[in-house]
């Protein structure tokens, strides 16, 4: 890079943002929000936080209501099966009589469940294998890199079907909750995180504030909290918010096969639930579908807008 | 080197190897180690500045962090007014070592990277008062108005991030930091090679008014003579791991003996176009450091090479009074000749 | 070179997962209400279970190097089902990677020649939104409009199952049609992830000195972008590709469920519901094989690309 | 700018033989943070077979001055005005196919840092062999037999050897020197070398200078030599261009700017820096720091830190100014100042 080059970006970083106190926070929330693309992505997770928090308020019908058939949505009294969609059913009703908006929208908290309680399991273990072995190095790094590396190339999503065919062989009483779905997911998806984290807390650990700190007589626990956790908050956070996306993508899947949790409301599930029928009502099956897509590029976009926000080699 | 009653740092023969590692199919290889420092002794009197120079890779940026152990020495003492600190790093009692800490303080070549983004200025300087709490926490932030006043920064910048500064105002933030624990001793690591040039005087005045005001004793690394005669008292010039000469800053100046000192007072241009200077042009590259040559490690590139010369290695004797050389035909004295 | 310990490290957890699953010769027999108590356990002798259980995982271990891997439950060799299907697999998933190569690479350098365009902000962004569709949604949709709306295209399936139905009377052409759509569907499923790792990865180069200096060389445009930049960016898309592609074949369930695609994902899916754990051993194993086989040549086209790390 | 219309053409035809003419330049980066000034009005001349030093500190425009010349001017930014004259045409009119030609062969250019001027995946015959067909019609083995040639002219032992190595194998002064040679390929008549000494060691540094000097009078090739070190152009140039914050402080023959400097910028740059020859208990400091180019000082841009500073130098930009003798100076008070050089006392 040419000194020029490197001129305009000091220049920048030294303009003096008016007022006080502006934190690298701060200047990624104002790079991200000149980012049309990842405001977007926020603004659709925000409508799906919304749509997750006041469910009731937002579906036309109750959840698991037989539409002409359970007491809560009796109308005319004939079954509503396989209508499509329309003014009463803006997306239809499935093979059951269910109205596929009503039940999408109940299955958002599911997504959100899936997607937040998987990344929180991976990114606890990405995050203790990444500090771990980028800080402590040697043999320890040795080792859990050749860990992570198996992990890596293990064809993790085959084995997930083959965990969940099992569990719900050997204890159908579980077959119920996603838990069990969440749980496995989360506990093989870490790979990945685990060596970016690594490999930024090995480019962080390099920089000279460290040995400063170290320098001046900090200790491990000190470095290791106060200066290389802060430092690689960020890439964590980018990684979480993919991995959201990621996780949710991932049961969608699995559900979409037949090997989710028979009794769950996911979108997944609600897809694999009208699979079959396809050719005539083909609205059960893609909008559950729609949505996904819709709530995993939410988080896309916003976790690459992050990205670019948040990564200060990346600033221009 | 003979200790004199001021002398604050001494340093008895210190080596220092690095191994190097071949990327191999299964296991890693060593190749072999890099001598980055052999056997180098020297002492650095009280309140005073003196100066380490020398090309990349000669040395000198290992030899401060093994003064400082940042990096523990291979074999080899330091003493520091008269304790052998190499011991106490290695033993690492936490109240020593942190004593230690206190009364010698670093300051890195790149002000850009030696402080953390995610603190303020207020952070930071204060996070040596946090690690050894040797004034009372009500104290702190008055000391830390102090110190940033001290270097030549106004109150307001304690709230900035350092983002917000141009490099010579960081490297302000990073002496405010090292004077926070009132050291005795601070290795300054090349700390205006990074600046830009109108911005390196502002910056060498600074560490010059500290050492008056309150007397503190500088080990400064540089490769650039020119800052090195501006603000060194003695002198030692590197080779490839090795203590080529050393002297007073004048004397080496104006009467160098080492012909590798000659070469290099003579590479630097002059700022004056009257003065077309004839220059020493040495020969190749400095050598690898993994397999230096034997004997006089200058000896391939010397201009006044003589047989012993690959043989031999010289020792480091005193040639004058306070001017060591360690050269067996040394560039012919001024001083003699006049 | 981790591709031994890695290997058997899968192989020991597929083993267990069976072990952990009870006991195999309940699952062997499940299908069976004739078997009594002294088949069973002859059954189990055959097994090698009353052995103990380092003893089963180095015979099982031996069978697997050996390439015996046994019969399924309900009977078949698992190698008969296996090979019959893995041709199936991989001519999708190569075509798929392969085309999605193709087209990925001039896109992502086009966008990062032309940064800050309107052509890269488009690019970009819909290469962020590509990364979001899954292939079971565009899948179902291409089946829905193309396949039962539009009977363009078979809705699935390897070829016509009768003779007499084949495309032109010709099974070649049979079967190009039925590979047609789920191949498109396929690619443009997997291409946004690639696009956008060429971008970054172009610009990283584009920022070197020697592209200023082969520009400052009077250099055609060409050369620099392809000779220099394209060669350089290509080390990390290398990388990337070997890793993705295993991710790729671990995804085959769901891609070949989708358009009804005889390959072993289906195989899996189909098996896997019946815990027939013979065949999912293989297949787990055969797919980890073959990961490990695309890193290894990721390594070898690395070294190749990249004089740095050339094995001496 | 009235120093070309009025007086300032007697100052143009004061040179001999103008090789190189750049009027008005001006290079900006259109980043998301705002538009970096980064050239804003620069002007300077060439002539044939002199050296002409650009000295500025980081930010003072020098290195994208250099690449705007040759229309290599990384995006964001772009070339927004000005005129440059090279052997009397145009270089702003041509077309890119037009410029490729230009570039490598009539100007050639040494960027500034040997580690990363070499594409590390390919030999270095290849990269030179490249640089030397694109520019003569000449088969693949007489272009190796050239770039071996053009390694041993610039001084590299064992030039075969060299020939079939890549960039990792070699020293950084080795690479420079090969960066070098790709300059000399195509028998250019300027080459611009951007602070090609910056990166290496004092004492490779001063055979990298040996090396300029004397391509320079074997060649008689036109430089100009980007630098932030007044030692080097002392050493090097015949006349020097110095540069502050995107703009000309002042031009002039190395003697007459060393010995009297007109701009108080040029002055405080060769006070402020430690000098090997003199000694002094305090070096004079420049106070304040380098400006930000987004929003630059308003008139002269040096008044923040200029201890000259009066309320006009606040208001109006001034003049680039001929001033007679081939010199010009870009400030409003030159007349009234009488500026010492430590170099004339």
């Amino acid at each position: 890079m040419t000194s020029d080059r490197k001129m305009a970006q000091t220049t920048l970083e030294q303009r003096p943002a008016g007022g006080h106190r502006v934190s690298q926070w701060a200047l990624a929330w104002r790079r991200l929000k000149k980012n049309k693309v990842a405001i977007a992505g926020l603004g659709i997770v925000g409508i799906f936080i919304v749509m997750a928090a006041f469910d009731r308020l937002v579906a036309l019908y109750p959840p698991k209501c037989i539409l002409g058939v359970s007491p809560a949505c009796q109308l005319d009294g004939r079954l509503h099966s396989n209508s499509p969609p329309g003014l009463a059913y803006p997306l239809g009703t499935d093979i059951t009589g269910y109205d596929v908006y009503s039940e999408i929208v109940y299955g958002t908290r599911a997504a959100f469940l899936i997607g937040v309680g998987a990344t929180g399991l991976t990114m606890l273990i990405a995050v203790v294998i990444g500090l771990a072995a980028g800080y402590f190095g040697g043999w320890m790094d040795n080792l859990l890199m050749r860990l992570t590396e198996v992990f890596l190339v293990i064809p993790f999503f085959l084995l997930l079907l083959v965990f969940l065919q099992v569990t719900i062989k050997l204890a159908p009483a579980n077959t119920g909750s996603i838990w069990l779905v969440v749980f496995v997911i989360g506990a093989f998806s870490w790979p990945g995180a685990a060596r970016i984290i690594r490999g930024e807390v090995l480019r962080v650990r390099e920089f000279e504030f460290i040995a400063a700190s170290r320098q001046i007589g900090a200790s491990s626990y000190r470095i290791l909290f106060r200066h290389l956790f802060p430092n690689v908050l960020h890439i964590i956070i980018v990684l979480a918010t993919l991995q959201i996306a990621a996780s949710i993508l991932t049961e969608a899947a699995v559900s979409f096969l037949g090997f989710g949790a028979p009794g769950s409301n996911t979108w997944g599930q609600q897809m694999y639930n009208s699979a079959n029928y396809v050719e005539q009502a083909w609205w059960g099956t893609l909008f559950p579908a729609v949505f996904v897509t819709l709530m995993v590029m939410g988080f896309n976009l916003l976790g690459n807008g992050l990205r670019d926000a948040l990564d200060p080699r990346l600033r221009e | 080197m003979t200790l004199t009653p001021e002398t604050v740092l001494e340093v008895k023969e210190l080596t220092k190897h690095f191994p190097v590692y071949e990327r191999g199919v299964i296991l890693r290889r060593k190749l072999g180690d890099v001598h980055a420092v052999d056997e180098v002794s020297f002492g650095i009197r009280k309140n005073e500045t003196f100066g380490l120079v020398g090309e990349s890779g000669c040395g000198k940026t290992t030899i401060a962090k093994c003064v400082l152990y940042l990096e523990p020495p291979t074999s080899g003492k330091i003493f520091f007014n008269g304790k052998n600190i190499t011991e106490i790093f290695k033993e690492g009692k936490k109240d020593l070592v942190l004593a230690l800490r206190r009364q010698m303080q670093y300051i890195f070549q790149n002000p850009y990277s030696s402080l953390d983004p995610r603190m303020t200025v207020a952070d930071i300087i204060m996070e040596p008062l946090e690690v050894h709490k040797h004034i009372p926490r009500s104290q702190w932030q008055n000391r830390m108005y102090e110190l940033l006043r001290m270097v030549g920064l106004e109150d307001y910048h304690a709230e900035r991030y350092p983002h917000e500064f141009s490099g010579g105002q960081r490297q302000r933030v990073c002496i405010a930091r090292a004077l926070a624990v009132d050291p005795q001793f601070i290795a300054a690591d090349e700390p205006v090679a990074s600046l830009d040039v109108s911005v390196r005087a502002q910056i060498l005045n600074l560490l010059q008014e500290l050492q008056q005001k309150l007397g503190i004793t500088y080990l400064y690394i540089s490769h650039d003579l020119s800052t090195v005669r501006h603000i060194c008292h003695r002198v030692a010039v590197m080779y490839l791991g090795k203590i080529v000469e050393i002297a007073e800053t004048d004397e080496l100046f104006e009467n160098p003996l080492h012909p590798y000192t000659v070469a290099l007072l003579s590479a630097i241009p002059v700022p004056d176009p009257r003065k077309k200077t004839h220059r020493i042009i040495l020969p190749g590259e400095v050598p690898s450091p993994v397999n230096p040559p034997p004997a006089c490690r200058f000896h391939p590139r010397c201009p006044r090479r003589i047989d012993i010369c690959s043989k031999v290695e010289p020792p480091l004797l005193e040639v004058r009074p306070g001017h060591w050389l360690a050269c067996h035909n040394p560039w012919p004295s001024k001083r003699l000749a006049s | 070179m981790f591709l031994v310990p890695v290997f058997f490290g899968i192989t020991l957890l597929v083993f267990s997962i069976e072990r952990l699953a009870g006991d195999p010769v309940q699952l062997y027999t499940a299908l069976n209400p004739h078997i009594n108590e002294a088949q069973r356990q002859l059954l189990r002798q055959s097994l090698h279970l009353d052995q103990p259980i380092h003893i089963q995982y180095l015979s099982w271990l031996s069978d697997l190097l050996s390439l015996n891997l046994g019969f399924s439950y309900s009977g078949g060799s698992v190698a008969v089902l296996i090979s019959q299907r893995l041709w199936a697999t991989l001519e999708l998933q190569l075509i798929g990677l392969t085309l999605s190569l193709i087209i990925a690479i001039p896109i992502g350098i086009l966008s990062a020649r032309k940064r800050y365009s309107v052509l890269d902000v488009t690019i970009t962004s819909s290469s962020l939104v590509g990364t979001s569709i899954p292939i079971f949604f565009l899948g179902v949709a291409a089946i829905l409009i193309f396949g039962y709306n539009l009977h363009w295209f078979p809705s699935g399936g390897f070829q016509s199952s009768d003779p007499s139905r084949y495309l032109y009377h010709n099974l070649l052409l049979d079967q190009a049609w039925h590979l047609f759509l789920p191949a498109t569907v396929y690619t443009f499923a997997i291409l946004a992830p690639v696009v956008l790792l060429v971008r970054s990865s172009m610009l990283e180069v584009l920022r070197q000195d020697y592209i200023l200096a082969g520009r400052a060389s009077g250099l055609s445009e060409r050369s620099v972008m392809y000779k220099h930049g394209l060669r350089n960016a290509l080390i990390p898309i290398v990388t990337y590709v070997g890793l993705y592609f295993g991710g790729l074949l671990a995804g085959a369930p769901v891609t070949e469920t989708v358009f009804n695609w005889p390959g072993v994902g289906k195989l899996f899916v189909d098996y896997t519901t019946q815990l027939d754990f013979p065949v999912i051993q293989a297949v787990v194993v055969i797919i980890t094989l073959m990961t490990l086989v695309a890193n290894l040549v990721t390594d070898v086209t690395y070294a190749y690309i990249d004089p740095r790390i050339r094995l001496e | 700018m009235p120093w070309i219309l009025g007086s300032g053409s007697s100052e143009v035809s004061a040179l001999p033989d103008p090789l190189l003419h750049v009027q008005n330049l001006r290079t900006y980066f259109f980043t998301y943070a705002g538009i970096v000034k980064a050239v804003d009005d620069i002007s300077l001349d060439v002539s044939k077979g002199e050296t002409l030093g650009v000295v500025g500190e980081s930010g003072s425009g020098k290195t994208v001055t250099a690449q705007s010349i040759l229309r290599i001017v990384p995006s964001p930014g772009k070339i927004v005005d000005g005129t440059i004259e090279f052997e009397g045409k145009s270089l702003m009119k041509l077309r890119e196919k037009d410029m490729q030609r230009i570039r490598g062969k009539d100007i050639a250019y040494v960027p500034q840092d040997p580690t990363s001027t070499l594409d590390p995946v390919y030999r270095v015959g290849e990269q030179l062999s490249e640089v030397i067909m694109r520019h003569h019609v000449i088969s693949r083995k007489d272009a190796l037999a050239k770039a071996t040639d053009l390694l041993r002219s610039v001084e590299i032992p064992d030039p075969e050897i060299r020939i079939s190595q890549y960039p990792h194998e070699l020293s950084g002064g080795t690479k420079q020197r090969i960066a070098i040679a790709r300059a000399l390929a195509g028998d250019p008549v300027l080459i611009i070398a951007d602070e090609p000494t910056t990166a290496l060691d004092v004492t490779i540094q001063a055979q990298i200078l040996d090396l300029l000097k004397e391509l320079k009078n074997r060649l008689n090739v036109a430089m100009i030599l980007i630098t932030h070190d007044m030692g080097i152009v002392a050493d090097v140039c015949d006349r020097v261009t110095v540069l502050y914050a995107g703009q000309v402080c002042e031009s002039g023959t190395v003697e007459q700017v060393f010995e009297k400097p007109k701009h108080p910028y040029t002055q405080a740059l060769l006070t402020s820096v430690p000098n090997l020859a003199l000694r002094k208990e305090k070096l004079s400091v420049i106070p304040g720091n380098v400006p930000n180019l987004i929003e630059p000082p308003s008139g002269c841009r040096f008044n923040p830190r200029c201890p000259y500073a009066q309320q006009i130098c606040i208001d109006k930009v001034p003049e680039l100014e001929p001033i007679g003798e081939g010199r010009s100076v870009h400030c409003h008070r030159w007349k009234e100042l009488d500026l010492k050089s430590p170099v004339a006392s």
